[in-house]
């Protein structure tokens, strides 16, 4: 607990709570447990997205390219089960389909040693490039088995919810707990010296890169369950969500400062704030330039924190 | 004045590469006419990237251009609208984009954030703004003296090609001979350095994004003017657009390193593209796979070394 | 404790700035006429473009403002779209429209398959559906624009009257995702099977909606295809970036342009000569009869066959479609005589 | 003396950061033309009172006077103005600009408003000649060696004409050629009247070039003495407050086995040909100049670097070519750069001590934090840390605190064969000896150690076996009896003399 709060946790709360107050004075619908279950949809597939970057960035990489695997990964799903495949192992193409693209940009960035922001914005272009051509542009429906991905309840919880609040405890967890975790910390922070130090330094980044692929193709299927339709044109700008979720949660572009618990909260308060300011009936462009201005103070304010925190110890 | 030769050097064999293609496939392609139209083409893309450029020298990004470009444009429009002389909508237009790039340098130097995210959020927000401020409308039926820069042409040349290449000459000048450019390789190559050097930091990123927010300016100028109209939404993704031409052409995103003549053949390449995929009858469909895919190459065949490359070629294996 | 209320002090700054500009966001947006009066025994309507902050839609916004203020003491109409031309923010917006329970719902769904479950939520929820501009496929009537094949079938008649009805086409598209473009494509295209066996469309290619990129596609394609006799832009940004690059190329007669536009980014092109017509629809009119369509089905429903009043435009009758029903807009021809009879 | 003018005074200069003073009341004096060496363990205060001069810190207390004036609020550039020029322990260079870019920043020479590159081109050339060095002004910085670098360094202090020049450190990384060049240079500066403030932790250099030592402990100055007047004995009570033992024990230890067999090992231009042994608790230095390609042999050793032929055994089996396999067989390597390549500085001490040893502690990738406790603190307590706690970040530890825990690091895999690259660079004098103590320690228990070391006093202290490289090439093997001309004999010219 003491490690979250100094992760800012303290802070996203209290964020959080000001948003929700504010966003319920604005309208009377807010604060039912209908709409905020309903949220959950939303929140769930915008922290996954940040799930993968967040690993990414504890790297001191970057992955552009998730929002286009995502639509990627939704096309695969949708052509695999037009050709009557099973769901469940179109899915599982899907999701290799990701694992496979992350490790494309891994073995760039990694064994070409090119600049994350180089490579995955050249592979951002061509994974939806692949999407449109192999989908030819046009929705292809997915069978109505799937749904219960998208739209489906797991008690009272949205499958969504459950789904990607595991990922979170199982990711954070992991991070925490193995090796992995401590190894892609030392590689964010200082790579050389995991090199030193008989780190397989190659294999844990492309296994991040992964993940964030992995992550950006489960969201696909999520997705395209939801909206029950696979498309070329889904995720577009969802990279920058993505970022805007791992750097106001507190992480560090640079690598080795990361946090999950914040990047989750991150997404809880911009989606909240966004939906709650369309119930609101604010209007889109308004509501881009309050989300503009709050990522640049809470990103303010959170260097500000971090820099009082260095003096004084 | 180190110069990454081996950017250049790969742009230039991928150049060979394609035009030996297109020769054999599409030689069409080889006409005076063509290869005016690609150099227009590339105009904005061109001056807009050497902006870029200057961002990325001193070890920043900026991802708010095509917002900024939006927002010269608008400008330009505006001020056109009014019967203003050229002079006065040139001047206007890129005082918008030194504003906003000012604003850019302020936020990220003095707040300390990243530049990518504080440029991120400034995007969103210039965005939303324009918008607000425009309705939303377009603007049309600009005035002749204006068209006049986009449209005419001087010897059989489109103006555009002859701004691109002033401002192409000025920038290598100031980037090489002046003290300001040579402080932005500074910078962008060790800034705590740089520092105890007695060069302003914050001052000298801080300029660089008004450079760049200058060059957008200019580039609105002739976006603006070769089609007489201008949308709300102009200059979406043109970000990634221009940070691909900047990259393609050996500038490097942690800063201190790129040229004018890279980023110019990067430039080229990337704006090229779709006109070249357009003669080589690519399925439109695959059109951005195959874009991607060339842009991929061309970044990737930087982490090839041209000296083992050439040695393993005349005869190799002398390691052994 | 003196760096907790640092804290506390600038994340209530923070809060402060946001309500403040929420607040005048509240105020000055939309286009809702809250002007006193009990907005509970008002009815209740949403508008949502694809698409806001393009030109088109403001045009279209027109026609709602009108018809909203004419409607200002019984109904409460807000208009609210996505920044995005994209499904997945639609139905963003729309989910959390829903729990608002407004009347009724005016959708431009920018993907009729995606958008169906949160229709179908949004119909159990007791609100109504109207699709207009682009069809969704849970609706209680679709306000069409032209019918797409009507529209399609508009478009290739008057190029294929300007070429003689033969030679290589090719056509400018904004996306290959976007339905309209793609059903337009398919008229097109089943058009020129049935009608004009000389006419061959050689490349159909995006320009998504950017006139430089239309324009350097125009000018690439009648390079690389120096017989092309016509082009069709598609798509408001994209005809007068087409015509600009026949234009400059001095093929003005030579190469005959077509497509859909505004009259306002037209009216020079039409005016000088390098276009002879526009096809496109009245977008204001098409704001106006979606409010009122909603506010008629709202009120006192709406049946097939049975013609209602909408404000200052007339009746119209409701047909039925293999869906539900629908009403549709004249096609408007936008030629150098008419084009400034229209302001949008 | 007392008519000799000050070129630089301080006054009762303070300085604190967040209520930890650093520098308490500092009267500093250097006089026109003299070369005073500033001495001190890390933590002291000298690099604080150097930033102070040199306007990249300002003082919360006191003036600085340089060349008679009172300055105010001291900047880079005004200092550089005023004739100030430093150069930096930790290199201050441009790795992306070219070499003469890298002379010129912050004082470009100008000719009618432009950058007159070839004005700045001569000037270089001009430098280099006197240097006796020769370097490409056109070659791109990172291409260069870590010597270059210091060279261009110093050159860069050169360009402008200083009066004041700092130097931290600045034979660390030089071989004795060029050390011996670089004093003729501080002796031809000197003579010139450029007055100079000497860091170093190398004795023979201070008694060899400087005219007056000054010691600071503590953030205050001990005392100053003319170098003549100056013994060791003095220096390094004042610098530790206490009396140091000098001498270690060599004899306990028991050479076994063979374990690590180098044989025949060539890399392209790096190294040929390279052979050589380390048994079980000898000691062995790999000595010679920088530059020779000791580090390189090291890397390849441990599996950084590959190599083109020759083969290397460990315990009679062959290494592997992964480093995370080459620690597996027992081999560790620490490295030369420890801020770069040693420790990372901003996770705990305790994380960086398990870094390399979680195959081990851990159990299928989940960590075992109780155990990772115990290892822990079985290093700080066998290692003496100071602060003697695993919590701090890596980076808030002094340099020799730093090396003890990267040192940690690798007894935690349980290694039989340790490499350290230079292990004293950069660490003060009462660390040093802490440092050499652990290393015999090590031996004692019986496990092997291959040292690579340009410091020939440590050297002779330390070794058993001293292997010498020159030019790439194994110059010749001498016992850890061997004195310093044979050693030198050896790696400058490849006999002995």
């Amino acid at each position: 607990m003491k490690k979250l709060v100094k992760n800012n946790f303290f802070v996203l709360i209290l964020v959080l709570v000001i948003v929700m107050a504010v966003m319920s004075g604005m309208s009377d619908y807010f604060l039912t447990a209908d709409y905020l279950l309903n949220a959950t949809r939303f929140i769930s597939e915008t922290s996954m997205i940040g799930l993968g970057m967040t690993l990414v960035i504890l790297t001191g990489g970057i992955d552009l390219s998730v929002g286009s695997m995502m639509a990627l990964s939704s096309v695969c799903l949708g052509l695999t089960c037009q050709a009557g495949i099973p769901a469940g192992l179109a899915a599982a193409v899907s999701l290799l389909v990701g694992i496979a693209g992350g490790a494309l940009n891994g073995y760039a960035v990694c064994k070409m040693n090119l600049p994350a922001l180089i490579v995955t914005l050249a592979t951002m272009g061509l994974f939806r490039g692949i999407a449109l051509g192999i989908s030819g542009g046009s929705a292809i429906p997915i069978p109505k088995s799937l749904y219960f991905l998208g739209q489906g309840s797991i008690g009272p919880l949205p499958v969504q919810l459950v789904i990607t609040t595991t990922a979170y405890i199982v990711i954070a967890f992991f991070i925490y707990k193995s090796n992995f975790g401590i190894y892609l910390k030392g590689i964010g922070y200082n790579e050389e010296v995991a090199v030193f130090s008989g780190i397989k330094v190659t294999w844990n980044k492309v296994k991040a890169y992964m993940l964030s692929g992995f992550f950006a193709a489960f969201l696909g299927i999520l997705f395209t369950c939801r909206v029950s339709s696979a498309k070329a044109d889904y995720g577009s700008n969802y990279e920058m969500d993505a970022i805007t979720i791992a750097v106001f949660g507190g992480a560090s572009l640079a690598g080795g400062k990361v946090s999950f618990a914040g990047s989750y909260i991150a997404a809880v308060i911009i989606v909240l704030i966004r939906l709650g300011l369309t119930t609101a009936a604010i209007q889109t462009e308004i509501q881009s330039v309050i989300i503009g201005l709050i990522l640049i103070l809470a990103v303010a304010f959170n260097n500000f924190v971090a820099s009082k925190k260095k003096i004084e110890i | 004045m180190y110069k990454n030769r081996k950017a250049i050097k790969a742009l230039l064999v991928f150049y060979v590469v394609i035009l030996g293609v297109m020769i054999v496939k599409a030689p069409a392609f080889f006409s005076f006419e063509n290869a005016i139209d690609i150099l227009l083409n590339t105009s904005t893309t061109a001056i807009a990237a050497l902006g870029m450029l200057c961002v990325l020298l001193v070890g920043d990004i900026d991802v708010s251009v095509g917002a900024v470009l939006a927002a010269c444009c608008t400008m330009t429009g505006i001020l056109a609208k009014a019967q203003l002389p050229l002079a006065a909508v040139i001047m206007g237009a890129v005082a918008v984009g030194a504003l906003l790039g000012l604003i850019n340098g302020v936020v990220v130097t003095v707040l300390k954030l990243d530049a990518i995210v504080a440029t991120l959020g400034l995007l969103s927000i210039y965005r939303g703004l324009l918008i607000i401020i425009t309705k939303g409308s377009w603007i049309n039926g600009l005035p002749e003296n204006v068209l006049k820069i986009g449209q005419g042409r001087w010897l059989n040349i489109p103006i555009p090609v002859y701004i691109t290449v002033v401002v192409a000459l000025i920038m290598w000048f100031i980037l090489n001979h002046t003290e300001w450019g040579r402080n932005f390789y500074a910078v962008g190559s060790n800034q705590d350095s740089a520092r105890l050097s007695g060069i302003n930091v914050r001052l000298t990123r801080i300029a660089a994004f008004v450079v760049c927010g200058v060059l957008v300016g200019a580039a609105a100028v002739i976006y603006t003017t070769r089609f007489g109209g201008i949308q709300s939404n102009t200059g979406k993704g043109w970000e990634m657009t221009l940070i691909s031409s900047a990259v393609v052409g050996g500038a490097s995103t942690i800063g201190g390193e790129g040229d004018v003549s890279g980023v110019f053949l990067g430039a080229l390449l990337v704006s090229a593209l779709g006109t070249l995929l357009v003669f080589f009858g690519v399925d439109a469909l695959w059109e951005q796979a195959v874009q991607g895919l060339i842009i991929f190459i061309s970044v990737a065949s930087y982490a090839v070394d041209f000296k083992k490359l050439k040695l393993r070629l005349s005869g190799g294996g002398e390691k052994e | 404790m003196k760096k907790h209320v640092k804290k506390v002090v600038s994340v209530l700054t923070v809060a402060v700035m946001l309500l403040s500009l929420a607040a005048c966001g509240k105020s000055d947006g939309g286009s809702s006429s809250d002007n006193g009066g009990d907005s509970k025994d008002k009815v209740k309507i949403v508008v949502m473009p694809k698409v806001v902050g393009i030109d088109y839609y403001n045009a279209v916004q027109k026609g709602v403002d009108k018809a909203s203020e004419e409607l200002s003491d019984v109904a409460e109409i807000t208009w609210q779209g996505p920044t995005e031309a994209t499904v997945d923010k639609q139905i963003e917006m729309l989910e959390t429209i829903i729990p608002t329970k407004p009347d009724v719902i005016c959708i431009a769904a920018n993907d009729p398959a995606a958008i169906q479950p949160t229709l179908e939520k949004a119909q159990e929820a007791g609100i109504k559906v109207v699709s207009w501009d682009a069809d969704a496929n849970v609706r209680d009537i679709f306000v069409n624009l032209v019918d797409y094949t009507v529209f399609g079938n508009a478009v290739i008649d008057s190029l294929a009257s300007q070429i003689g009805e033969e030679g290589d086409i090719a056509i400018i598209t904004t996306t290959f995702t976007a339905t309209n473009q793609v059903l337009w494509i398919e008229a097109i295209e089943a058009r020129i099977a049935e009608k004009y066996p000389n006419i061959k469309i050689v490349d159909t290619r995006e320009a998504g909606e950017d006139t430089q990129k239309a324009n350097t596609l125009a000018s690439d394609l009648m390079k690389s295809y120096p017989e092309l006799k016509g082009i069709i832009a598609l798509g408001a940004p994209n005809l007068p970036g087409a015509v600009n690059a026949v234009v400059s190329a001095g093929k003005t007669g030579e190469v005959i342009v077509a497509g859909n536009s505004t009259p306002n980014t037209m009216k020079p092109y039409l005016e000088d000569g390098s276009i002879r017509d526009v096809q496109l629809w009245s977008a204001p009119d098409h704001g106006y009869l979606s409010v009122y369509t909603a506010y008629q089905l709202a009120t006192e429903g709406l049946e097939e066959g049975k013609a209602f009043t909408a404000g200052d435009m007339g009746e119209f009758t409701p047909e039925k479609d293999e869906i539900s029903m629908s009403i549709g807009l004249p096609l408007v021809e936008f030629t150098k005589d008419n084009v400034g009879d229209y302001d949008f | 003396m007392t008519e000799q003018s000050f070129a630089l005074k301080t006054k009762d200069v303070y300085k604190s950061f967040g209520g930890n003073h650093v520098l308490k009341g500092i009267d500093f004096e250097l006089y026109e033309g003299e070369v005073q060496a500033l001495l001190g363990i890390n933590g002291a205060g000298k690099s604080t009172l150097i930033k102070i001069i040199s306007g990249a810190l300002g003082q919360d207390r006191g003036e600085v006077v340089i060349g008679g004036q009172t300055t105010k609020n001291l900047t880079p550039s005004k200092a550089q103005a005023l004739g100030i020029a430093t150069i930096y322990q930790e290199t201050s260079l441009y790795p992306k600009l070219s070499v003469l870019e890298n002379l010129f920043v912050g004082k470009r020479m100008k000719k009618r408003g432009l950058l007159d590159w070839k004005g700045m081109e001569e000037v270089s050339k001009e430098i280099f000649k006197r240097l006796g060095v020769d370097i490409n002004p056109y070659e791109k910085m990172e291409n260069l060696g870590k010597a270059s670098a210091q060279l261009v360094e110093i050159a860069k202090a050169l360009t402008i004409n200083a009066k004041i020049l700092i130097m931290d450190e600045p034979t660390s990384s030089l071989s004795k050629q060029e050390t011996e060049r670089l004093f003729e240079i501080v002796r031809m500066l000197k003579a010139e009247g450029t007055s100079i403030i000497y860091i170093s932790h190398r004795m023979e250099e201070i008694f060899q070039i400087t005219d007056r030592v000054t010691v600071m402990r503590d953030g205050k100055i001990i005392g100053t003495k003319k170098t003549k007047e100056a013994t060791t004995e003095w220096i390094t009570r004042s610098m530790l407050g206490k009396e140091v033992n000098n001498s270690l024990e060599k004899s306990r230890r028991h050479v076994g086995e063979i374990l690590l067999d180098v044989q025949n090992l060539s890399s392209g231009n790096l190294f040929r040909n390279i052979s050589f042994q380390v048994h079980r608790g000898e000691i062995v230095v790999l000595s010679g100049l920088v530059g020779a390609g000791r580090t390189e042999v090291m890397r390849a050793v441990f599996g950084i670097d590959g190599f083109d032929s020759g083969k290397i055994f460990f315990k009679g089996a062959p290494v592997k070519r992964h480093t995370w396999d080459v620690i597996k067989q027992g081999i560790v390597m620490v490295p030369e750069d420890r801020g770069r390549q040693g420790l990372v500085k901003e996770i705990s001490a305790a994380e960086n001590m398990v870094m390399a040893a979680l195959p081990e502690i851990s159990r299928m990738g989940i960590r075992n934090r109780d155990k990772e406790k115990e290892y822990v603190e079985a290093q700080v307590k066998g290692l003496l840390l100071n602060p003697p706690a695993a919590g701090l970040d890596g980076g808030a530890y002094s340099g020799g605190n730093q090396q003890k825990i990267v040192i940690g690091k690798w007894l935690n895999t349980h290694p039989e064969l340790l490499i350290l690259d230079e292990p004293t660079c950069g660490v003060d004098v009462g660390a040093k000896m802490e440092i050499y103590k652990l290393i015999v320690s090590l031996a004692e228990e019986g496990k092997g150690i291959l040292i690579v070391s340009s410091d020939i006093e440590e050297t002779e202290m330390i070794a058993d076996r001293i292997v010498i490289m020159r030019q790439g090439m194994i110059a010749g093997e001498l016992s850890g009896e061997a004195d310093k001309n044979a050693i030198l004999g050896l790696a400058l010219a490849g006999k002995e003399e």
